[in-house]
């Protein structure tokens, strides 16, 4: 199904509803689809849990979700920086579950949901307080802990440039978790600078192929 | 009463049957043989995407003349074209693109369905034979829907839709709908409904199938 | 490393031994490097487990391999076809060993080997007799198979083009097993139409990074 | 003997000899911290690649003035540059490149160093500590070599090289060199050897350090 077009970033992200699993795409302000975050706090929707490589920085998009209680656990690899106050605060009273992943743990789960592969022995983290209560197994003498796939209602992604078919492109580092996180939601939500004709983009250099895109919202490049 | 023709379908009617079903815009993969059919049926109205699994969304007509290029071909082998907003990968992504179960609709033919939605489609399992799969256990577990096009009985007259495979399996409770030249099967809620029938009655079907069939009223 | 440039496909092919496992890229002739399997096949090297996704078709390339008695193993998804006779001899004369796995479970075993993963489940072949004497699991409610990583020596492979850093483009449905097979062994030697000076190559249209590539031969377009 | 300098080593000096052990034409990740002062002594002539495991092989300087680009930033989040002969690629293909032991060297600083090459770097384990790990775990056992740069003491004059953790593990068995203000440690064959001290004597050093050292002769 051609990806929908929609009119705003508040009509892109209209239909998440409390309790909702989201991916959201970036590291650092790289990829961050700020938009659409900022849309989802304006939208109300609550009991969150959130994937995210951190848990929000200083008082925008993430950070203020967390500040506003509307994140009731969040699967991270680096919840704690110097700027994560809100996260730090709710953590410390008890209003946020954390569930703390290995960096390449965290993307290689997002990319099983997505690739359709019910769990796999990754050597990252074996040994370690991260892996407790975990399977883990020696294959060919080195150590390996089960992991599982993470599933989503939504991802949240920021692209450069969809065609109309919904194939994608990012720029530079910013394409970090958007690939996985498209592939691993029931629905894919991205914003982008502009969406050009189908056929604009070579098939070659498709980054995300179209199947995965269920929602497009052109944003302009100036954001 | 299910829908009835008087005749029994044609190859093409079949793949006309099936291309009309595959709803406007989705994702598909037509298996090797007969499903390729289906893809001479769909129209450009319905806006499908045709998956190939060795790396390509956006696969177009089989190519000819000038067209043809080693380089652009389909899971049979045959060269292919591609449409405008088409896409390559590999085939680790193409496949996980499958097994996530990103595909709307996968057709494949078949040696034998049960009635739970079994299929074998890969190995007659005939003393001295040499295996071989490819990605037919993939493709009949990753779609979303997998439906299956195959004659209803083999040329000894026996039915190929069975209570319990004798063929060995490609993927367990994998299909949801049969296509064949005298009958639509769809199997849901642990029966199997006969959504119409092609120069044969319902009883007449009911009689040569040995399974329990449920008329669509 | 910067990749070695080979002069030849011979040179680029000379340090493979026997008792090697090679990963062959390719499906049907997209993306086959059929003048390293040609300098293989002239090289010598025997007792080989090749891993590709058929078994060698007519008179070339590896099915010359398999005539000549040099593959001791080959694991493949699809070894059976019309013209894949000098298989069929060597099986059937109990001379090759075959693993038969499905093509989707195929590349993802190859592409476990590059990623550093132990194993991995997946619901492909779950429930038949590709699965018999593999650990199977239940995953909520869903039959998954237990499969292992494919690991090899060496990989051959074609690509379009590549930089002297050996980044390397591939050209349509010719990419197919190029991508992971280069991670999966501890050696890819890759054929390509030429090399173009570094820089030349978009970095946002990398397929294959030049991390992955420790040989190169140009064998110009018109081969 | 081995090696020895009258003074401890500078930061800087640390760091330019962890760049003149890297080989050339090899494919390093440098940590987040002090290890990234590491990239400023490489030479051109070495040829090494830099990965950062936020997407990117062939990163380039820290990036000025206009250079700055908020799309193009490594690991710790800092604006950077790409060289010629770049590459992008996705979150997971960047973990698999690192997990699949594809980069020859990744330098990290550490709490904890025991004897046996475990280390620790991602936690105090202090109560009521918020934990964070980002890529420590995946860092400390994908690539080949995994070096340390640490100070030898802390500030009360505990030795971070130990006979056991006592700090939360970030790997086991994973360091194979550590480079101090005041020695070089390599860990292999079960054994601790000390390639170079510095400002100390071998003797001082083994009396300050609770694990058996083995003098590099």
């Amino acid at each position: 199904m051609a990806p929908r077009i929609a009119a705003s970033a508040a009509q892109a992200v209209a239909n998440i509803t409390d309790g909702s699993t989201v991916l959201i795409g970036g590291f650092g302000n790289a990829g961050q689809p700020m938009e659409l975050i900022d849309a989802l706090l304006e939208g109300g929707a609550s009991d969150l849990t959130v994937v995210n490589n951190n848990a929000g920085q200083a008082d925008a998009g993430l950070a203020l979700l967390i500040k506003e209680r509307r994140v009731a656990k969040i699967i991270c690899s680096f919840p704690r920086q110097s700027d994560s106050w809100h996260f730090d605060e709710a953590y410390r009273a008890g209003e946020i579950e954390l569930e703390l992943v290995p960096q390449g743990n965290l993307a290689e789960r997002i990319r099983a949901a997505g690739a359709g592969i019910g769990g796999f022995f990754t050597p990252t983290g074996y040994g370690t307080l991260l892996a407790e209560g975990k399977e883990t197994r020696i294959i060919d003498g080195r150590g390996y802990v089960l992991e599982s796939p993470i599933h989503a209602d939504f991802a949240l992604i920021k692209a450069l440039r969809a065609d109309a078919h919904g194939n994608l492109v990012y720029r530079k580092t910013a394409r970090n978790f958007g690939p996985i996180m498209a592939t691993a939601a029931k629905q894919a939500i991205v914003q982008v600078d502009d969406i050009v004709p189908v056929g604009s983009i070579d098939p070659e250099n498709v980054i995300t192929p179209g199947i995965y895109v269920n929602t497009l919202v052109a944003l302009g490049g100036a954001q | 009463m299910s829908a009835y023709t008087e005749q029994k379908l044609t190859r093409d009617e079949m793949a006309q049957l099936v291309a009309a079903d595959i709803p406007a815009g989705a994702f598909v993969n037509l298996g090797i043989g007969q499903p390729t059919n289906v893809s001479n049926f769909l129209t450009a109205e319905q806006g499908v995407t045709l998956h190939t699994e060795n790396g390509m969304l956006g696969m177009g007509p089989v190519a000819v003349g000038d067209q043809v290029d080693e380089d652009l071909i389909n899971a049979g082998k045959i060269p292919v074209t591609e449409l405008p907003g088409a896409s390559f990968f590999h085939h680790a992504d193409s496949f996980a693109m499958m097994r996530g179960g990103h595909l709307d609709v996968c057709v494949l033919g078949a040696f034998q369905v049960s009635a739970a939605g079994d299929l074998a489609n890969w190995h007659t399992g005939a003393e001295g034979a040499i295996p071989a799969v490819g990605g037919a256990m993939d493709l009949a577990i990753g779609a979303k829907q997998t439906w299956v096009m195959m004659s209803l009985f083999t040329k000894g007259g026996e039915s190929k839709l069975v209570e319990t495979l004798s063929y060995p399996v490609t993927g367990l409770g994998c299909v949801s709908r049969i296509y064949t030249e005298v009958a639509v099967f769809e199997l849901r809620d642990a029966k199997v409904y006969v959504r119409s029938t092609h120069g044969i009655s319902f009883a007449d079907l009911a009689a040569k199938v040995p399974v329990e069939l449920t008329e669509v009223k």
